[in-house]
């Protein structure tokens, strides 16, 4: 049989049925190619990194899998004794909340009266933000209070946050204690 | 729980299918009362009526533990005889100061003796109570009979004596039989051979009332002995990922790490006057300074020397309340310059949006970090406030930066779980262009500033030269260790080895730690939080994966699951037991208590610390080891819970003449008047009560859901729900448009009529709630009002947490109005009911 | 204090009104190629009897309006895919339990016998092909008519189901009535006269076994007389019974046979878009499927009831 | 070996086990966590904006871009059914493809796009289905559909590629308190069978098992349900049927009305040569 026909042969379900087991066509015969080599992404991701569910306190754990410096999938992860490998449509959600249409990428600035975004680069931006916080805290500096030794600025607060990991949160209180700025909150109290 | 903690409700369905009851206690039926057993409809804002029935049924029964309540709570104690309690003056505690509107907890007191607060404000013994504080060496009287008149436990008797199932019919609209089932099984799982537990969320912190709420179920569940001991406790259901870790390490205003509290304003304080104002001889805060200098240390390093009291003085003081509400009041005042927001969205989860915008409007600058355009960063252009006209954007001189952030898969952290648990996520890729984590934002933002400042020599910018910022950056990024960082607030020893435990910490600067909770997360210079031993392979403790502050114990004042000899109350519920042949302390968990202290042990005279605890103390922070039915200091608004009616209420208090907390905070602001409330004339206007909760597809402010496809398509618009009474009283249509009303503002919402929505009999009349979830705003896929929009700035006295769990409102068909005529309807709304500043401000009636 | 119930036990509830099963997603183009197929096939009958009745005019135009009838099928089938570039795939495999697949097959005989039986002569095939062409679309044509309402019938569809015995007789009927009526359009009236009868045999057929599929299908059949299966399913009982009234009296004359002939065609065409309509208004309806199904299960027995929030 | 084993059936030398969901109804949460690990897994399209006021249920029904569907259903109890609950009660319950032992889908398919798997599962083979849309009115349980501007048609594969690497399906994973569970049907079906005395014990006597029996219309569903009342509260069919058994009367119909046909060719010549 010539190498054309007999491929047709093979490829061919109706031969299959005829040839095989299945003669009704609704099993193996029917299945394709593409079918027959299916495997998850999961099985091919290049990593897999232990992680937590960014999303409530109840901290699911969480496997990120990576391919091609991309993340591939995002599910619960087995080991976790809190979670057992399951998550809620949040945490299920999670691949959607890193890679998907609502992150923002860029740096965007608004001049003061400004009616638009603009573009502004990273660190141009660090560099303006540092001499605001400069400026604002030392026109603002209060040595003192009512006659007491207060050591602080009122003009410089934050917000944030119960979203951000400890070690963040270190460093905003290590920096804004040291800058005299103590109006520095988060959610917790909201 | 299942609404908002779905993988955490897996373990209470696991108690259920083991024979658990479940009881679920809400003003809506939600998922969880789906799968919960009793569901008890209850009005918004009388969790404490509820509770103090629930005691004083368990109290007039005789049913609490008693001899765990006789060793390990404060019942036997007795209290000063100056004390006068709510009951003697209708309302109010002795100590009330009217003007000033506050307490002087003195007449608090045991008699004899100086209880110092573990928690809370602390800072009524600075300066010149000092002397007394450390006058807790002679242990305070007590009647092991609980028959003494001012032993607490006949005080907290008399203080719910009035709380009876007719009363908290009346007062939550409970029906009487359905209070006394809850009563029962409460009452039939608990004691040696069972336990109950408490879960809870926003519905009870959300108040003027919040701390005293959760107290309330504190003395429930210590007369009920529920406390300590496996399958009880009281649960807190945080919302976010880090919320616990957000208050250990504590990017609060009136905390420093580990719950030291900030420094206040006083004349000429040293270290030792604050560590001695600030905390008790006795208990674990026993070594607050070793502690503190441990802090000091970790951030002013070197600089920090005995001799400048190891840079205590580079603290800023706290002149009063600086929480997030005095700040947006202070942008508005003009005060307030420069605003940073970090994973953030305050347009939309605040309560008042309108103000807070009207704050961020009247800033210099403000720097936005986030993962998604949020409304916080576009008011200017697209807020509420454009919409109505009261802000025109070219008007708005604030300067606006968007940084993106980098998300949880992109940079390496720890987050500390509701539970205690510090849990490690990996960085698996690069964040995308300009995206960064917060650790690079504020790790450069700092090395910056210290650059501009090099060469300063003016005094006020030495803490910040001085501090200790030198970590190391990796990836071309230059994105600091984060684990460098763990290390830093975990501490280490003079040689600079890693520490392993907060009882290494000395106060001579010998020592340096970032958060004396956290020392052991790097013990043996291993990530301890990044542990991830299956739970299959350990016990069902699971010690071995991610770390649990403090020392890695997984179940706090455990001392309490054994009896006062050190054997478990029962086989069936032993978690931590006495070992006579080692002479120590074991179990299923890292003991809480000096391991090798017996349970006869008594302390020495003139011991400190720990040591100063008797083998039958198992609440290691308080002063005396006791669990506190009765807070003789701590809390602003007094030693018991108390009901008292929410800021806004459509009745009057049916227990007091006194209608509200009266220590409560309230804010006389043009953009944030009060309703009338109870029998006082307007109140008619806002007949109904509101209540704001969450949804399970969606996240608080909607920051991290409303963008996402698969999670907007689940709740895809903002609507309200009202029971099908409300709906025919007021004309509102399924799936039609209603406007809510408050004296703030008025939003819009779809309709949603549901007999899960109960309408309630309280105080002979019937009363209507709406029920609002509060993750929408103007961004994002699924769009629309905010529902915090319409609530007001009014605080809880102690943590100062506004109210947004309840208030009133009208509702009425249709969208509501575009433009000024929004301004109009309000202001409209505003006449009709007679405010006026003074609204609600003031203590008497109305 | 137990509330009475909100909603009376006797009416089969359902999820908030929603179907339970899903409409087919069938438009135009499927009752179309019904129409196309019923009528090649019965014209390839009407063309084989023509030929032994020695009449060959109606022979040849029978031969003619089947193999349009059924090229045009063709590309309607194609078109109505969702992905007509995969037409092919009909044939990738030959299965039994799928009446479309069955059809599939038939066609690759059907069509091409009835092309060469129409153009064997013109293309000069030896005549024994063309004649064998002819036998075999004889043959295949009544199947091709009919297999269709076996493809509905096998179906979730309760309107099809329901009257899957009487269906085949009523595409059968509508076959015949639609090749009669485009003999008589197309055929000088003298050689037409069978193709008359055809058609009034057909009728008869289609509007009896409607009745029967109608009573068999009770509470379920009511689709056929209501919305637009309803006006559709009267328009072609009219323009048949009109066609059959015309060709019956004017049968005869050119005007008449081809007004009556059409009128039939058209009724025919009518009638295979009222059963695709009736099929889809009783797959929205979840009485449909519920009543019926439920009647069967637990005759007696009922449960809590949905509390649908007020409309 | 099961007594119906659908892959043997189908012609599979030797497969492994049959493998199938069991959906507990009594501990779904109604959290949605099975629609969203779907859909991120599978790169399903997400669907519109719109509120159905069908109580939490913006999802409506199963679909071409829907493969799990959670329905809620806000009801009374009707009296005396259940001791010590309370009137109102909220049933949650997520829908997906039965699987069928014997599949009308499978069965009408006539591309053979859809194909028993080797574990016994129904699947859509996105590379062959041209969207003829016969398999849609065929389902019994109306699950599967067309996909607007795709023309295919599209359904829960039960994760047939998680399968093939012995992961478990995305939405059983996720599901935060293992009302979908996952495993060899038989084992599930053991486990359903003892879920539900123990309910009946507890006095919910509403407590029923839809599609776990292999005498019904399909012959046993390879995902079956324990629901709290009858499956059409739920949207589901009381007595679903495939009409594969039908077929042979329907040949012999059509055979019958081919006769009809030929017989009225065959009387009308006969009434005279003309």
């Amino acid at each position: 049989m010539t190498p054309v026909l007999q491929r047709l042969l093979t490829s061919w379900p109706v031969s299959r049925q005829l040839l095989g087991r299945d003669r009704l066509g609704r099993g193996p015969a029917a299945r394709s190619s593409h079918s027959a080599q299916l495997s998850p992404r999961t099985a091919s991701a290049q990593e897999v990194v232990g992680s937590i569910c960014p999303y409530c306190g109840v901290g699911c754990g969480q496997r990120v899998y990576v391919q091609d410096g991309v993340v591939s999938q995002i599910e619960g992860d087995p080991d976790s004794p809190i979670s057992r490998g399951r998550l809620c449509p949040k945490g299920s959600a999670s691949k959607q909340l890193v890679s998907g249409p609502s992150r923002q990428r860029k740096v965007r600035y608004r001049r003061p009266h400004g009616t638009e975004w603009e573009d502004l680069a990273l660190d141009e931006a660090m560099d303006i933000i540092a001499d605001r916080v400069i400026a604002t805290r030392r026109s603002s500096w209060e040595w003192e209070h009512e006659g007491k030794r207060t050591r602080r600025t009122m003009a410089v607060a934050s917000l944030g946050g119960a979203t951000l990991d400890n070690e963040e949160n270190y460093l905003i209180k290590k920096l804004f204690t040291a800058l005299g700025a103590l109006q520095i909150e988060n959610q917790a109290r909201i | 729980m299942a609404e908002c903690h779905p993988v955490g409700f897996q373990w209470v369905m696991e108690a259920k299918a083991r024979g658990a009851t479940v009881v679920h206690v809400d003003p809506r039926y939600t998922r969880t009362s789906a799968l919960a057993d009793v569901y008890v409809p209850l009005r918004p804002g009388t969790d404490i009526a509820f509770l103090g029935g629930l005691i004083n049924h368990v109290l007039n029964e005789g049913k609490e533990f008693r001899e765990y309540v006789v060793a390990y709570t404060n019942a036997a104690t007795i209290v000063a005889d100056d004390f006068r309690d709510t009951e003697d003056l209708d309302g109010i505690f002795s100590g009330f100061d009217p003007e000033r509107r506050s307490y002087d907890p003195s007449s608090w007191q045991y008699e004899g003796t100086v209880a110092m607060p573990a928690a809370g404000h602390r800072e009524w013994w600075n300066g010149a109570g000092s002397e007394t504080a450390s006058s807790g060496r002679r242990p305070p009287a007590r009647d092991e009979t609980l028959t003494h008149p001012r032993c607490v436990f006949q005080l907290l008797r008399r203080h719910y004596s009035r709380y009876t199932p007719e009363l908290v019919e009346r007062i939550c609209g409970v029906p009487r039989q359905q209070f006394l089932q809850v009563a029962q099984l409460l009452i039939d799982n608990s004691g040696p051979e069972r336990t109950s537990a408490f879960a809870y969320a926003m519905g009870w912190t959300q108040h003027t009332v919040g701390v005293q709420s959760i107290r309330a179920a504190s003395v429930l569940q210590l007369l009920l002995g529920n406390v300590g001991r496996p399958g009880g406790g009281i649960l807190a259901l945080r919302g976010h990922a880090s919320i616990q870790g957000s208050t250990d390490i504590p990017t609060l205003y009136d905390l420093l790490p580990g719950y030291l509290p900030m420094r206040r304003a006083h004349d000429h304080q040293g270290l030792d006057d604050f560590v001695a104002g600030a905390s008790s001889r006795t208990g674990q805060w026993g070594h607050m300074r070793a502690y503190l200098v441990s802090l000091l240390k970790a951030w002013w390093g070197e600089s920090a020397t005995p001799e400048n009291e190891f840079c205590f003085d580079y603290l800023p003081r706290v002149t009063g309340d600086h929480g997030t509400y005095q700040t947006v009041q202070g942008q508005l005042d003009g005060s307030v310059k420069g605003y940073f927001l970090a994973g953030e969205n305050p347009a939309v989860g605040s309560a008042n949006g309108k103000m807070q915008r009207l704050g961020m409007s009247n800033l210099d600058w403000l720097v936005v970090r986030d993962l998604a355009m949020i409304e916080s960063a576009t008011w200017w252009l697209d807020g509420p406030e454009i919409e109505t006209g009261e802000l025109r954007t070219e008007d708005i001189g604030t300067e606006v930066f968007f940084l993106p952030a980098a998300a949880h898969t992109e940079k390496d952290g720890s987050f500390t779980n509701t539970q205690r648990l510090l849990q490690w996520h990996h960085q698996a890729v690069d964040p995308p262009d300009d995206a960064r984590s917060d650790l690079w934002f504020y790790y450069h933002l700092g090395r910056i500033i210290r650059e501009k400042l090099a060469g300063s020599d003016d005094e006020v910018d030495r803490p910040v030269l001085d501090l200790v910022w030198d970590y190391p950056t990796v990836g071309d990024l230059d994105e600091p260790s984060a684990e460098a960082v763990l290390s830093e607030i975990n501490g280490w020893d003079a040689s600079g080895r890693p520490l392993s435990s907060f009882t290494q910490l000395a106060d001579d600067g010998s020592t340096a730690c970032g958060c004396w909770i956290y020392c052991g997360c790097y013990a043996d210079g291993v990530n301890q939080t990044a542990r991830r031993k299956p739970g299959a392979e350990q016990s069902w403790v699971a010690p071995e994966w991610g770390w649990a502050w403090p020392a890695n114990r997984r179940l706090l004042y455990n001392r309490a699951s054994a009896d006062p000899a050190g054997r478990p109350w029962s086989q069936r519920k032993a978690y931590l037991w006495w070992d006579e042949d080692r002479r120590a302390w074991t179990g299923h968990d890292v003991p809480d208590c000096t391991t090798t202290k017996p349970p006869g042990y008594q302390p020495t005279e003139g011991a400190s610390g720990v040591d100063a605890l008797s083998g039958t103390d198992p609440f290691i922070m308080q002063a005396d080891g006791k669990g506190w039915l009765f807070a003789p200091a701590g809390l602003t608004d007094g030693p018991f819970p108390t009901h008292y009616e929410p800021q806004e209420s459509p009745v009057d208090n049916l227990l007091h003449t006194q209608q509200r907390n009266p220590v409560r905070r309230v804010f006389s602001r043009r953009h944030n008047r009060y309703h009338p409330s109870g029998g006082a004339s307007g109140a008619e206007v806002f007949p109904y009560v509101v209540s704001t909760y969450r949804l399970t597809e969606h996240h608080t402010a909607g920051g991290m859901s409303r963008g996402l496809p698969y999670l907007s398509e689940l709740q895809p618009e903002m609507f309200c729900e009202v029971s099908p009474e409300l709906a025919a009283e007021r004309g509102l249509e399924h799936l039609g448009w209603a406007t809510i009303i408050s004296a703030r503002t008025a939003i819009e919402a779809r309709v949603v009529v549901t007999s899960r929505m109960a309408s309630l009999d309280v105080a002979g009349r019937r009363l209507h709630q709406v029920g609002l979830p509060y993750h929408w705003g103007h961004n994002g896929l699924t769009t629309g009002d905010s529902a915090n929009d319409i609530l007001s700035f009014v605080l809880d006295p102690n943590i100062l947490i506004q109210e947004s769990k309840v208030a009133t409102c009208d509702i009425r068909p249709g969208r509501r109005p575009r433009g000024a005529a929004l301004v109009e309807l309000v202001e409209s709304y505003q006449r009709r009911a007679g405010i006026g500043p003074e609204t609600g401000v003031s203590n008497e009636r109305g | 204090m137990k509330e009475p119930r909100l909603v009376p036990e006797v009416e089969p509830t359902s999820y908030y009104g929603r179907p339970v099963i899903k409409a087919p997603v069938w438009k135009w183009a499927v009752p179309a190629y019904m129409f196309a197929g019923g009528m090649a096939g019965a014209s390839s009958v009407l063309a084989t009897g023509a030929r032994l009745a020695a009449n060959p005019a109606l022979a040849r135009r029978a031969r003619w309006t089947a193999s349009v009838a059924i090229a045009a099928g063709a590309a309607l089938l194609v078109e109505d895919l969702g992905r007509p570039e995969r037409f092919r795939n009909m044939l990738r495999v030959a299965k039994p339990t799928s009446p479309m697949s069955m059809g599939s097959w038939l066609l690759t005989v059907y069509g091409p016998a009835a092309a060469l039986a129409a153009a064997g002569d013109l293309l000069g095939l030896p005549r024994a092909l063309t004649r064998l062409a002819d036998w075999l679309a004889a043959a295949a044509g009544p199947v091709v008519a009919t297999y269709t309402a076996v493809l509905v019938s096998d179906t979730a569809v309760p309107a099809w189901y329901g009257a899957r015995r009487e269906l085949p007789f009523v595409f059968a009927g509508a076959a015949a009535t639609a090749a009669g009526g485009a003999a008589l359009v197309t055929t000088t009236p003298m050689h037409v006269r069978p193709a008359r009868a055809f058609a009034l045999l057909g009728a008869a057929t289609e509007l009896g076994a409607s009745q029967l599929a109608r009573r068999r299908l009770g509470e379920v059949g009511e689709v056929y007389r209501q919305g637009r299966a309803g006006a559709l399913d009267r328009l072609a009982t009219l323009l048949t019974g009109v066609g059959g009234v015309v060709t019956w009296l004017w049968g005869r004359r050119r005007i008449g046979a081809a007004v009556g002939g059409a009128s039939l065609v058209a009724g025919s065409l009518a009638k295979r878009f009222a059963v695709l309509e009736a099929g889809i208004q009783s797959a929205n309806d979840p009485k449909y499927t519920i009543g019926p199904q439920r009647r069967t299960v637990e005759p007696g027995r009922t449960g809590a009831v949905a509390d649908a929030p007020p409309r | 070996m099961s007594a119906a084993d659908p892959a043997l059936g189908a012609g599979y030398e030797d497969p492994p086990t049959r493998v199938g969901f069991f959906t507990d109804t009594s501990v779904c949460i109604g959290c949605k966590a099975c629609e969203v690990a779907c859909k991120e897994w599978n790169g399903v399209p997400a669907g519109d904006l719109d509120l159905l006021g069908t109580s939490y249920d913006n999802t409506g029904g199963l679909g071409a871009d829907t493969w799990r569907h959670v329905a809620f259903i806000e009801q009374r109890r009707p009296p005396g059914t259940e001791a010590g609950s309370g009137e109102l009660r909220w049933l949650m319950s997520s829908d997906v493809c039965k699987h069928c032992t014997r599949a009308a889908c499978l069965d009408v398919c006539p591309t053979g796009a859809l194909f028993r798997t080797e574990f016994g599962t129904v699947v859509v083979q996105e590379d062959v289905c041209n969207g003829c849309g016969y398999c849609i009115p065929a389902c019994p349980y109306g699950v599967i559909d067309q996909r607007r501007d795709d023309g295919r048609a599209w359904k829960c594969t039960l994760c047939y590629d998680r399968l093939r690497d012995h992961t478990e399906p995305a939405c059983a994973m996720a599901c935060p308190t293992d009302s979908i569970q996952f495993g060899p049907l038989d084992e599930l079906r053991q486990r359903a069978g003892r879920r539900l005395e123990h309910l009946h014990d507890l006095g919910v006597e509403d407590a029923r098992l839809y599609g776990h029996d292999e005498a019904d219309g399909v012959g046993g569903a390879g995902a079956f349900f324990l629901l709290l009342d009858r499956p059409e509260v739920y949207g589901l069919p009381p007595d679903p049927v495939v009409g594969t058994g039908e077929l042979p009367r329907m040949w012999a119909a059509a055979g019958a009305a081919a006769l009809t046909l030929v017989a009225s060719a065959v009387a009308a010549f006969a009434g005279g040569r003309r």
